[in-house]
């Protein structure tokens, strides 16, 4: 890892601080978001590291990983950093980043669930989990996941064979189309 | 014939519950040489010691055992009592019946008979007790501060403003040490010239401080509150008391371009030089080994232009003598460098780092320098190879410090600090630079000092890397840095343009030497040695002597300023009394038996122990002994057990005492 | 009620040499925290370990001690900065020497109480005396102190011929 | 019944869940306001919060969701009571937001095109009944008290977080839930991992991640002496519920421990008709263990 001005790329930093409004340099490295993260153990770059390269300006890493994606954002980090670094937003805002640019990541099937179920809000106002299910298996090449446990839900009434839409779906419609206009404005992140 | 007077006390029923008290009593006095003996419930009351008083004078008694408590609690109280009683206060001492007997067991017919021993071999040790007169030494209310820096300065001026004389030495032309070469300071920031040098004009107008700089200790005789302090001082080649000042010399001295040792060598300066513009005193002295006139005869040119005549190649170094009843030692410190080291030194220099041989790799102090505005860049920060500004620099910390391999395996202390310091000072002025700073751990324990750390990182946006660095060199103009990150775990490699290192504190070159000359003690690394590292942390076990910053160990401006005050507030308690003290149980040499083979003199901790010649009539050298000086000895009675000839004694503990104990068992 | 006490055949005799700085204020704050230990040790004081002279040792065992318990700072808490390392270097020779002239050196103990160790003081003298009990009298020195008088005088007069010739 | 005869009266925002996976969640917990004169109405036309989803990826489309809803609510009277965890800590950390950031409540704003909702207060169910029912008042209801049922309460990650926010509880040692169990008189165990992560929404994605975490929790359960498990979540429930068998499975083991919502529990004690309890829907059968306590 070759250090200097070009390859600390601190723009990137400032934008994570921006959007997760919470400062990265405070971070030292004490290493408790990673002590208590449930998810610690299926990442390659632990909690800590994943903010050490931010403070390093490796962003790259950390994107190319499928750390971020790992994350469950149950906030346990968050909620006991001894100097309040909110790395739950953190991560949510590299998520964005990531998202944005249709960036690497080792881990689709995060994101795939991701976008359905962001899809299905806009097209029917509410979650559709009987869809939701089977369009990412579908699309997940996992055709036969949770076969069997489908017909039991349905049995006990767990999953609606049909979904009503929202009423106000398009009202909901014109709250994505604000926020993408505003983007593309610049005005929002 | 001993006439001993035996007080068994009850305490209540502390005591008599399980001892019986009267059967003590009553065997007591049946042993020889004791002429009365009692019990009775309360001995340390009023009555109980008017009883004491009473019987030594009915009884005519000679000495007094109390049989009671520990002598830790009321040994101060019976002996008052046997002084007031006419007695001398040594020839009374307790048997403990209470801690060590009544307490401690259960069964009455055990514990009874265990006091009945302890009050019999504490009758054998008065019988052979000697009487004993507290030792009286006159003090001499002047100090001896040695070194010039911050802590001799801070303590010089405590006690010189406390009414006292204060003789301050100093070794180079200037006072103010390694304090007055400092850009700013943590954590306040201040420039700390101009927090040293109005201190540095108050030395200079005291009315009590009598100042030799360019002098050095000579030699030290005496013992507290009475040495005899020869000073040398150095051949200035200038009259301090006909000099203005005025500065002339030093602009037409031809020889320009010999390297400050001020500015860590990185500006120039003439052979008749003050080392800094605000030097106190303000005296130019010339340095003989590279002056044209020395060297060669000829030149003179100084001597020419010097209105007042104060030039003078003919003066010689020359000794003074100061009695002075106490010192404070303030000797400082030096930086180690990484340079190569000779064979077989236990401290070794950073091959790895290039030997100091990378033109662009300097240490804390030189940063100093180039940062501070009246150093030799202007506080621009330079590269001392091209002069241009680097524009990424790497900080690396420990170099020196805590590597055991390199010899010094102590923390220095004040290295985090600096370093955050000189990554704000980096940033303060080279907009966009970015600073990078290897580090093993931060250590920052002071007031404000963590806060100061992490702003260094938050808003001044040092990029730290815990790691250390492995090897240092040159690539063209770039200096290679290959360290790590272990908190990623790779490899991290930085092409800078400057490197600056966190070389380790050490003790002052000739630490050990001094310190032999004073008789104080040292560690391996010649760090001077307090008495007690918690509770006599500025005094030396040689009393009289006392410590003041950095000498003593790694320290920073607040420590060696809080040391130094406490270390005058030590000499001021022993100025508040015309003599000194103290209990007379101290060594003595039987000069008849003593064969002089000085062992006494290892092992004694206090160096109290002298060399005494014994002479005839006539005036002739018979032999040598040994003598133990009573206003130095501590009292522990280490020579007297080490002792081959068995030719000395501790008063209060004589072989004589114990051995009749032990006879009486 | 305490339990009847077992009283023993042999009550050994046990001499502590103890500092004043540590041990014995160890001892004190045993008494005051009214732990209990068994009765036979007696209780010589010395300004520092520093100062006990070998031969007090000796001494002790001629004159009936079963057991000598040495006791003082620890490393690097001597009030005398140094006192009881060169009492621990002296001793580490000494014993040699004991087991040379035919010393059981379960005898003898050394230790290092601190003020603060008032438990640690019972234990020490508590194992001992066990140690002594279970060892059983000393014997062997009584016999030679019949012998040898120590006088500790510094005038006699074979001395005194002696500083005369120097 | 008209709402304003109650003495509590709440705006009610379901969450998607409630009417799908998580209905028995929905029916007990109508069935205990009923029950206890707590009036519910429905927020009209509410919409998903987009729970972790949203704001894993797009912080402002959660905001603008959440917000939208509360808007929604607005328009009923009283506290808006959220009975979902992830709901809940959304709603609250949009109001939070809204509040405390300028420039993301102008955005919001526009997003939205109206004023920032910052009226209404977003109430968890717990809340509702520690709080403003009251832990006596809730006593004095019980009428068959779940004596010698020993239960783990389990809050999961997002009812007490983040720290600054929900206002529930404390964070790191909560006792609502079991002062409420108590309250109807069920035992609570004393366990290790009632704050622990159960895998959450990576049942759709990563179901291998949730079986791990789960197991854990149930494991911890049972090792307490837990015989059934209290959530507040339905991510938790589905996923200590519905893929108990599958960790099973997986792990080897035995676990057939029913989990309840807080709900279902309560609805029990205060007497709401079993059939109104939605025992029904659950994957592990409760009934037994119900019925050897003489619950049913």
């Amino acid at each position: 890892m070759l250090l200097s001005n070009e390859t600390m790329n601190i723009g990137f930093v400032r934008k994570v601080e921006a959007l997760s409004g919470t400062s990265v340099r405070r971070c030292f490295q004490c290493g408790k978001c990673s002590a208590g993260c449930p998810m610690a153990s299926f990442m390659e770059h632990p909690p800590n590291r994943v903010v050490r390269l931010l403070q390093l300006g490796q962003w790259e890493r950390v994107l190319a990983g499928r750390s971020i994606w790992y994350c469950a954002s149950c906030e346990t980090c968050a909620t006991r950093c001894p100097n309040k670094v909110n790395l739950a937003a953190i991560m949510d805002a590299l998520r964005k980043l990531s998202w944005d640019a249709d960036g690497p990541s080792k881990e689709s099937f995060v994101q795939l669930a991701n976008r359905l179920f962001i899809d299905n809000i806009r097209t029917y106002g509410r979650q559709y989990e009987l869809r939701l299910g089977a369009v990412f298996n579908v699309k997940s090449g996992q055709f036969m996941k949770d076969l069997l446990l489908g017909p039991k839900l349905l049995s006990r009434g767990k999953l609606k064979m049909f979904h009503s839409k929202n009423k106000n779906v398009g009202e909901i419609e014109n709250i994505f189309a604000r926020i993408e206009e505003m983007r593309k404005k610049g005005e929002a992140p | 014939m001993s006439r001993i007077g035996v007080f068994v006390c009850h305490c209540g029923e502390n005591i008599s519950r399980t001892v019986d008290v009267e059967r003590v009593a009553t065997e007591a006095g049946h042993l020889s040489g004791v002429a009365f003996a009692t019990d009775y419930k309360y001995m340390c009351s009023d009555p109980g010691q008017n009883l004491l008083k009473k019987a030594v004078a009915e009884h005519k008694l000679t000495g007094i055992v109390v049989a009671a408590c520990s002598p830790r609690m009321h040994e101060k109280t019976f002996r008052s009592a046997a002084r007031a009683a006419g007695l001398n206060p040594f020839m009374c001492d307790m048997a403990n019946i209470r801690e060590h007997c009544s307490w401690v067991h259960e069964d009455r017919e055990e514990a009874t008979a265990k006091a009945g021993d302890i009050v019999r071999l504490m009758v054998e040790r008065v019988k052979k007790g000697r009487t004993l007169e507290p030792i009286t030494v006159p003090v001499t209310k002047r100090a001896l501060v040695i070194g010039g820096g911050i802590a001799g300065i801070q303590a010089a001026l405590d006690i010189a403003d406390c009414g006292h004389q204060v003789v301050l030495v100093e070794r180079e032309p200037s006072i103010g040490g390694h304090m007055a070469q400092l850009s700013e300071t943590f954590p306040t920031l201040d420039c700390s010239q101009c927090i040293m040098t109005p201190k540095m004009v108050d030395v200079a107008n005291h009315p009590n401080i009598k100042l030799y700089t360019y002098a050095e200790i000579e030699s030290v005789d005496g013992y507290i509150g009475n040495f005899s302090i020869t000073i040398r001082r150095k051949a200035r080649s200038v009259d301090e008391d006909k000099c203005t000042g005025c500065g002339v010399c030093m602009g037409k001295c031809p020889q320009k371009k010999i390297p400050n040792k001020f500015d860590q060598n990185l500006g120039l300066r003439p052979a008749i030089y003050v080392p800094f513009p605000q030097a106190v005193p303000n005296t130019p002295v010339i340095d003989r080994e590279n002056c044209i006139k020395f060297k060669t005869g000829k030149c003179g040119l100084c001597q020419k232009v010097c209105g007042p005549g104060a030039v003078d190649y003919e003066q010689e170094d020359t000794l003074i003598v100061e009695p002075v009843g106490a010192i404070v030692v303030a000797t400082g410190f030096d930086l180690y460098s990484i340079d190569e080291k000779p064979k077989g030194s236990p401290i070794k220099g950073y091959g790895e780092f290039g030997h100091g041989k990378i033109p662009d790799v300097i240490d804390g102090m030189t940063f100093e320098r180039l940062a501070s505005a009246s150093g030799p860049t202007g506080g621009k920060i330079l590269r001392p190879s091209d002069g241009r500004e680097p524009k990424q620099i790497v900080f690396i910390q420990c170099v020196g410090s805590r590597a055991r391999e390199k010899g010094i395996s102590y923390c220095s202390k004040v290295c985090c600090m600096y370093t955050a310091k000189h990554t704000m000072l980096y940033h303060h002025k080279v907009h966009d630079g970015q600073a990078y700073v290897f580090f093993m751990d931060a250590r920052t324990p002071g007031k404000s000092y963590d806060e100061f750390w992490r702003r260094s990182i938050e808003e001044e946006e040092a990029v730290y890397i815990r790691g250390m660095v492995s090897r240092l060199y040159q690539k063209g103009d770039k200096i290679v840095v290959m360290g790590s990150d272990i908190a990623v775990g790779v490899q991290v490699e930085i092409e800078a343009d400057m490197v600056v290192l966190a070389t380790a504190v050490m003790p002052q070159k000739g630490a050990d030497s001094l310190a032999q000359k004073l008789g104080i003690s040292y560690d391996s690394y010649n760090f001077y040695s307090e008495a007690h590292a918690k509770l006599r942390p500025v005094e030396c076990a040689t009393a009289g002597i006392y410590l003041a910053g950095a000498c003593q160990g790694p320290k920073d401006i607040p420590d060696t300023v809080s040391q130094a005050s406490a270390a005058a507030a030590k000499v001021m308690t022993l100025f508040a009394r015309d003599q000194l003290e103290r209990e007379p149980i101290v060594a003595r040499v039987n000069e008849k038996n003593c064969v002089a083979c000085f062992y006494c003199r290892k092992v004694c901790p206090y160096g109290a122990v002298e060399e005494k010649e014994i002479r005839d009539r006539q005036g002739n050298l018979i032999r040598v002994v040994a003598y133990v000086n009573p206003g130095v000895c501590g009292g522990c009675g280490t020579c007297q057990a080490s002792c081959p000839s068995k030719s000395v004694e501790l008063d209060g503990y004589t072989d004589e005492q114990i051995v009749a104990m032990i006879e009486a068992l | 009620m305490h339990p009847e006490k077992v009283k023993q055949n042999f009550e050994p005799k046990i001499v502590a040499f103890v500092c004043t700085w540590c041990t014995y204020a160890g001892a004190d704050l045993a008494g005051t925290s009214r732990m209990q230990y068994p009765a036979n040790v007696r209780v010589i004081k010395f300004p520092c370990t520093g100062r006990i002279d070998p031969v007090f040792i000796l001494k002790a065992f001629q004159k009936g001690a079963d057991g000598v318990l040495v006791s003082g700072c620890h490393p690097g808490d001597c009030h005398y900065m140094a006192g009881n390392f060169h009492a621990r270097r002296r001793f580490a020779a000494f014993r040699k020497l004991l087991e040379f002239v035919g010393v059981d050196l379960a005898r003898l103990e050394f230790s290092w109480v601190s003020a603060a160790e008032g438990g640690k003081w019972v234990e020490v003298v508590t194992g001992l005396t066990e140690r002594i009990r279970a060892i059983g009298p000393m014997t062997e020195f009584k016999e030679l102190e019949a012998e040898e008088h120590w006088s500790g005088a510094l005038e006699t007069a074979e001395l005194k011929e002696a500083y005369n010739r120097i | 019944m008209t709402p304003s005869k109650k003495l509590l009266n709440y705006a009610y925002y379901p969450g998607c869940s409630l009417h799908a996976s998580a209905k028995e969640y929905d029916i007990s917990t109508r069935g205990v306001c009923k029950v206890l004169k707590i009036g519910l109405e429905e927020v009209p036309d509410w919409l998903c919060c987009g729970a972790t989803p949203a704001h894993n990826v797009d912080e402002l489309l959660s905001l603008s969701l959440c917000a939208k809803n509360l808007s929604l609510a607005d328009e009923v009277e009283g506290d808006l009571a959220v009975v979902c965890a992830a709901c809940f800590s959304r709603l609250k950390t949009t109001q939070h937001h809204l509040r405390h950031n300028d420039v993301q409540r102008k955005q919001v704003e526009t997003a939205i095109a109206a004023p920032a909702p910052l009226g209404k207060k977003v109430k968890h169910m717990l809340e509702i009944l520690a709080k403003d029912y009251g832990l006596d008042k809730l006593a004095n209801a019980v009428t068959r008290p779940l004596t010698g049922l020993k239960v783990a309460c389990y809050y999961g990650c997002l009812l007490t977080r983040p720290p600054d926010v929900p206002e529930l509880d404390c964070v790191e040692a909560p006792t609502i839930m079991e002062d409420v169990l108590n309250a109807v008189g069920a035992e609570t165990v004393s366990w290790s991992h009632r704050l622990e992560c159960c895998g959450a929404n990576f049942t759709l994605s990563r179901p291998g991640v949730v079986l791990q975490l789960s197991n854990a929790i149930l494991d911890s359960a049972k090792a307490a002496g837990a015989e059934c498990i209290l959530v507040a979540c339905p991510l938790c429930h589905g996923n200590l519920d519905i893929r108990q068998k599958e960790i099973e499975e997986g792990y080897n083991t035995h676990y057939n421990m029913p989990v309840f919502y807080i709900t279902q529990m309560v609805g029990l004690a205060v007497g709401v008709p079993a059939t109104r309890l939605g025992l029904e829907s659950m994957m592990v059968n409760p009934l037994p263990l119900l019925k050897g306590k003489k619950l049913l």
